[in-house]
């Protein structure tokens, strides 16, 4: 784990629609150079990125391979992601991590049964090396892409690779620019049902979005008794459990250290969810 | 003795301030793994940020320098936080601060307000405005009494080892009616990035804590314990029950842990289990059986010639 | 620019005071490893056995513990030492310690005789008397002119971490006439052996160093720089090219290099090649290049509400 | 390496002559209790030994096995030695090492070369873990012990289980008082000559005891144009090579971390050996 931030040289930048980019850089010069330890990270766990000057924010980690390669999927939203958006190849960032948990991927796919992964806009980020984990597993998976509208889609060519669009791949836009006219929720409650008619048996949603979309399709799960797990975003300062920023109620777990992957049994006993988050102060706001 | 040092005596492992102090859950847990007490993060009048990222960073194993810069919610914000705690029944001490006299009296005394078993007194954060308190015995001793005056339950300060000698600092907090001492706050300390050839924390400097500066809190407890009389807390890169029992010898009725807490919850449980079974191992009955105990020896005070 | 701080200049890079310093042989070989100059031990009017073991402990990986107590064989016994150096044409630089201004007047006297080519007045060492006047801004003033009323070679003051406010310490030896300040010297800790409960070094306490002080050592250079026009040498926990690197950017004029020392003789080597590799990289010609740059960013000075 | 001094209990207490004990301990509750990483110590390496409250002194490793169990022989001459000495079985010692270099040990017997091996004194401690080695490695070996008088003899018992006394193991004593009468060195010397005349090579000595013993040694060696391996004795501090206390003119050799073990090469351009040493203010003292 790299624990003190190190710069690295973005090696590739590739935008994926407007306000989406994705930016690779190779992580081999910052092990050799302070001897530090590398372990593979695991689909779902992120970096805290620092842009020098400006603030260091946490990012999932889009890709990695066995190059060492590592990738980020970042969406502009505020004044770091727009200072990252300034950034061109060669230029430096910093990083520091993998933290967090990563998605629980099953060892291998017992009877032959189906995962359902379901990306919310820059949600997808993390959802696409957990896809590729399950592809390479032979895991039978369903995708489902939500965005407000077609400009949105992201990682579509890459996804098509893989899997087959309207069949194994959906893509939803709340305005229906593309696709599935309505919200992933509602794309994703009639998925699930006309699988259950065909006889066969969900055992895993993985997601990551807006927690609103999150807390509904958690709310699915459980009338459908399907296991669920979700990326969440927290305020983080440490990024590493000790700050408590991003603390739980009442159940006191971190969403740094025990998470960003929480799953269902967590998220039962978890009253924020779906309620309320708490800004760079520790300060309650409602979601 | 109050009530309050009471359930320190039994239970002398207490959560210090800053680390996993913002709700009340994770002080649940950490009080839940056997804690004593919980210190919450430093709490003023007004909801404050504090600095950017880079704000808390790992420099060595087990040792961290931050400059969160007393980011809270304000103290109006956090009385139901205090109240979650004690509805828990949490043994809640209160970390309060502010920009003069007037408003640290009144966070402390709305957080008494609000159900906190104790206060202590943060003067001692090096990478804020409040830091030249506990450099000058003299307005250490006008902060404390104000504070003091105005509370019924127990008042702890907190000192910094930032000065060139603490032992006057907190003679000067006993002098004005501290309950107890805490020792010590971070070091302060700088990182630079020689890539961009810039400090890595937003602020610039920051506070060292961890493993670091254990042996410098230990050097501070023991030179503290010869000079007052009130109880004192070590706190400073506790980490394994040795640490804890080092305190403990020096002279600190209890022992505050920070920075080891950013691993498994049940990282205190397992510093507080080994501690006692040092107590078990050599026939103690408690640990208010060791305190001092270092300083029964002689140590060789000139050199030779 | 005087024909020392021309040789420091070029090689900036220095063996710590009491480091491998006892003999001529030892300075030889981490001269020749690239060092600028050599500190010797501190040197005193009369011999001195120092503390009795144990008085040197690493106590993390990296970073120790001593308190040697100023052992060392007395300026007449010591004479012989500083010619040999002198006659391996090794820039030496003599660390000088007394009882009183007379003594540490007449230490540096002989030293300078012997040919040293300059004095480290040793002010801060934690665990002797004399640390009392590192402390006091008026005793610095006080033995610092006086030492250098008698010297024609440049004079170095050392300082210590141990104080409130190292900057008006500095600005006190800078106005007594001091040519260069070295900062750090230890810090104060203990560590305690809790199966015997004693304090482990013979002491009783002793001054950290290495690792775990470093970004406090960063810290103060970065402080000093702002405050004094005189050159700094930084001092505290240079393990690796990136350590020197970072108190450059923070304003030292050069580095010493402690406790690092106790690898293999190539220990020195290998930092100074591989801050000399960083110089390259980046494009810059000297180490004089850098010295500061950390204090060309803005850092946020007031935290956000 | 223990690098803390750390406390362990004393198990065994052996008399060996009137002013020399055998202490053995455990190691294995310091290596759990500490988590420290354990490497078998070589030959020749010597501990920080800790009497509380009394001094801290560097002792050679006489012994160790596979079951961690490590001794130290001490000879009573000063304050700290007289302290050990009044220690029982079940009390605590401190420690912390092993320290320094070790023998350099050949890998195989080539050429059914001959090594011998020179102790004086309490110099036998840290050759007896040496001797072990060597017989383990089928090395053929010479084994003498020189000594004052009868009184002072150690390990003979345990040197006589291995090799056959007056044909691979010898005794010297000054006052004649056991085996061979007059010096080691006289000994060495003539067990040289009947080796040489016999045409065997003799292609290492190792030798520990008075520096002026080793110095004559040394010397017989050169002349013979054999290896010598010495145990050097200094002032010792940290015993880790950071005090400087105890280096070697003009080389800068540290005698705990070069050494102590210094061979032929080594000693060939001291100008300290046999000649001066200092003390712990590090003055210079002739020897
Ligand atoms: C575990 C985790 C993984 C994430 N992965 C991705 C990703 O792969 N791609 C992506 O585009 N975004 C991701 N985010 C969100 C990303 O961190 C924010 O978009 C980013 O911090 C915005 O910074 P800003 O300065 O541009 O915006 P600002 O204007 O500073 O803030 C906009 C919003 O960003 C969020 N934010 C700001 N600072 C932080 C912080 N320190 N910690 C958490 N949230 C913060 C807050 O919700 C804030 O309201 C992730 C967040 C978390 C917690
Ligand atoms: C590498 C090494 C290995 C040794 N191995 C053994 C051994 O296996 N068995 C054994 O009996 N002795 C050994 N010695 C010698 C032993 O260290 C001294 O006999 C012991 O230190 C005496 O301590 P004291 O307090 O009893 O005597 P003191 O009265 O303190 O001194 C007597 C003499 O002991 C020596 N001595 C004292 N302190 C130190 C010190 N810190 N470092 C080095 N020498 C010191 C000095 O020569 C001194 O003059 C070894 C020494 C060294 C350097
Ligand atoms: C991230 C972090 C935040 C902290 N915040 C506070 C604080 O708000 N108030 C305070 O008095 N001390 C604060 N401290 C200091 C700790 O309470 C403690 O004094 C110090 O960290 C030393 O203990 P440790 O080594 O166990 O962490 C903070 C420390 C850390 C690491
Ligand atoms: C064993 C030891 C002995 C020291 N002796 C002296 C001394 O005699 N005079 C002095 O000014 N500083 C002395 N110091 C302090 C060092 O010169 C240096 O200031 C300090 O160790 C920090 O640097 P480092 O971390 O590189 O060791 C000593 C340090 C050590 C570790
Ligand atoms: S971000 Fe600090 S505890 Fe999670
Ligand atoms: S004993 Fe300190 S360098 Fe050898």
């Amino acid at each position: 784990m790299i624990k003190k931030p190190r710069m690295v040289q973005i090696s590739e930048i590739v935008q994926e629609s407007k306000d989406v980019k994705t930016f690779t850089f190779n992580i081999k010069s910052i092990l050799s150079n302070y001897s530090i330890q590398y372990q593979d990270p695991t689909p779902g766990e992120f970096l805290m990125v620092w842009v020098p000057g400006i603030d260091e924010i946490p990012m999932s980690l889009s890709g990695f391979n066995n190059n060492k390669d590592w990738s980020i999927t970042v969406k502009e939203v505020g004044e770091c992601t727009e200072m990252l958006f300034n950034l061109e190849k060669s230029d430096l960032v910093g990083i520091r991590g993998p933290f967090g948990n990563g998605f629980q991927i099953p060892e291998f796919n017992f009877n032959n049964q189906l995962n359902i992964v379901v990306g919310g806009g820059i949600g997808m980020a993390p959802l696409i090396p957990l896809i590729s984990e399950l592809i390479k597993l032979k895991i039978k998976i369903i995708v489902i892409e939500g965005v407000k509208s077609k400009e949105e889609i992201i990682f579509k060519k890459y996804l098509k690779n893989y899997l087959i669009e309207n069949e194994t791949f959906y893509i939803s836009t709340d305005d229906g620019s593309y696709g599935y006219k309505g919200f992933a929720t509602d794309l994703f409650n009639s998925i699930i049902e006309k699988e259950i008619e065909k006889g066969n048996k969900i055992n895993q949603v993985y997601s990551c979005g807006p927690e609103q979309m999150m807390y509904e399709l958690f709310h699915i799960c459980e009338k459908f008794n399907i296991s669920f797990q979700g990326s969440l975003e927290r305020m983080m300062r440490c990024g590493f459990g000790m700050c408590g920023l991003c603390v739980l109620d009442p159940s006191g777990i971190r969403v740094c250290r025990e998470g960003p992957i929480l799953d269902s049994k967590i998220l039962r006993t978890c009253t924020d969810f779906g309620k309320y988050n708490r800004d760079f102060s520790g300060k309650k706001n409602t979601i | 003795m109050s009530e309050f040092f009471k359930k320190i005596a039994e239970k002398p492992f207490i959560l210090a301030s800053g680390i996993l102090g913002v709700s009340y859950s994770s002080m649940k847990r950490i009080f839940e793994g056997g804690a004593g007490a919980v210190v919450t993060k430093s709490i003023g009048p007004i909801l404050r940020k504090g600095y950017k990222n880079p704000s808390i960073i790992e420099i060595l194993p087990g040792t961290f320098i931050n400059s969160v810069g007393l980011a809270n919610p304000g103290i109006d914000n956090f009385i139901s936080e205090i109240k979650e705690l004690k509805q828990n029944n949490i043994t809640t001490i209160v970390s309060v601060f502010g920009d003069s006299i007037e408003t640290y009296t009144q966070v402390a005394v709305k957080a008494q307000d609000a159900g906190a078993d104790a206060i202590e007194l943060n003067i001692s954060c090096p990478h804020a405005e409040i830091s030249i308190i506990c450099q000058n015995k003299q307005l250490t001793y006008e902060y404390v009494v104000a504070v003091k005056k105005e509370l019924k339950i127990p008042l702890i300060v907190k000192l910094s080892p930032n000065v060139t000698d603490i032992g006057e600092i907190a003679l000067s907090a006993e002098k004005a009616g501290a309950d107890a001492i805490t020792a010590i706050n971070t070091v302060n300390a700088m990182v630079i990035d020689i890539e961009t050839q810039r400090p890595i924390l937003s602020h610039g400097s920051g506070g060292l804590s961890g493993k670091a500066i254990h042996p410098i809190a230990v050097k501070k407890m023991f030179d503290l314990y010869k000079i007052v009389r009130i109880p004192i807390f070590g706190c400073g890169g506790v980490f394994t029950g040795e640490d804890a029992i080092e305190f403990f010898l020096a002279g600190a009725s209890a022992v505050q842990i920070g920075s080891a807490l950013y691993q498994d919850y049940n990282a205190i449980t397992n510093i507080i289990n080994s501690a006692k079974k040092y107590l078990e191992v050599h026939n103690y009955k408690s640990f208010s059986d060791i305190v001092g105990n270092a300083h029964k020896f002689e140590t060789q005070e000139a050199p030779d010639f």
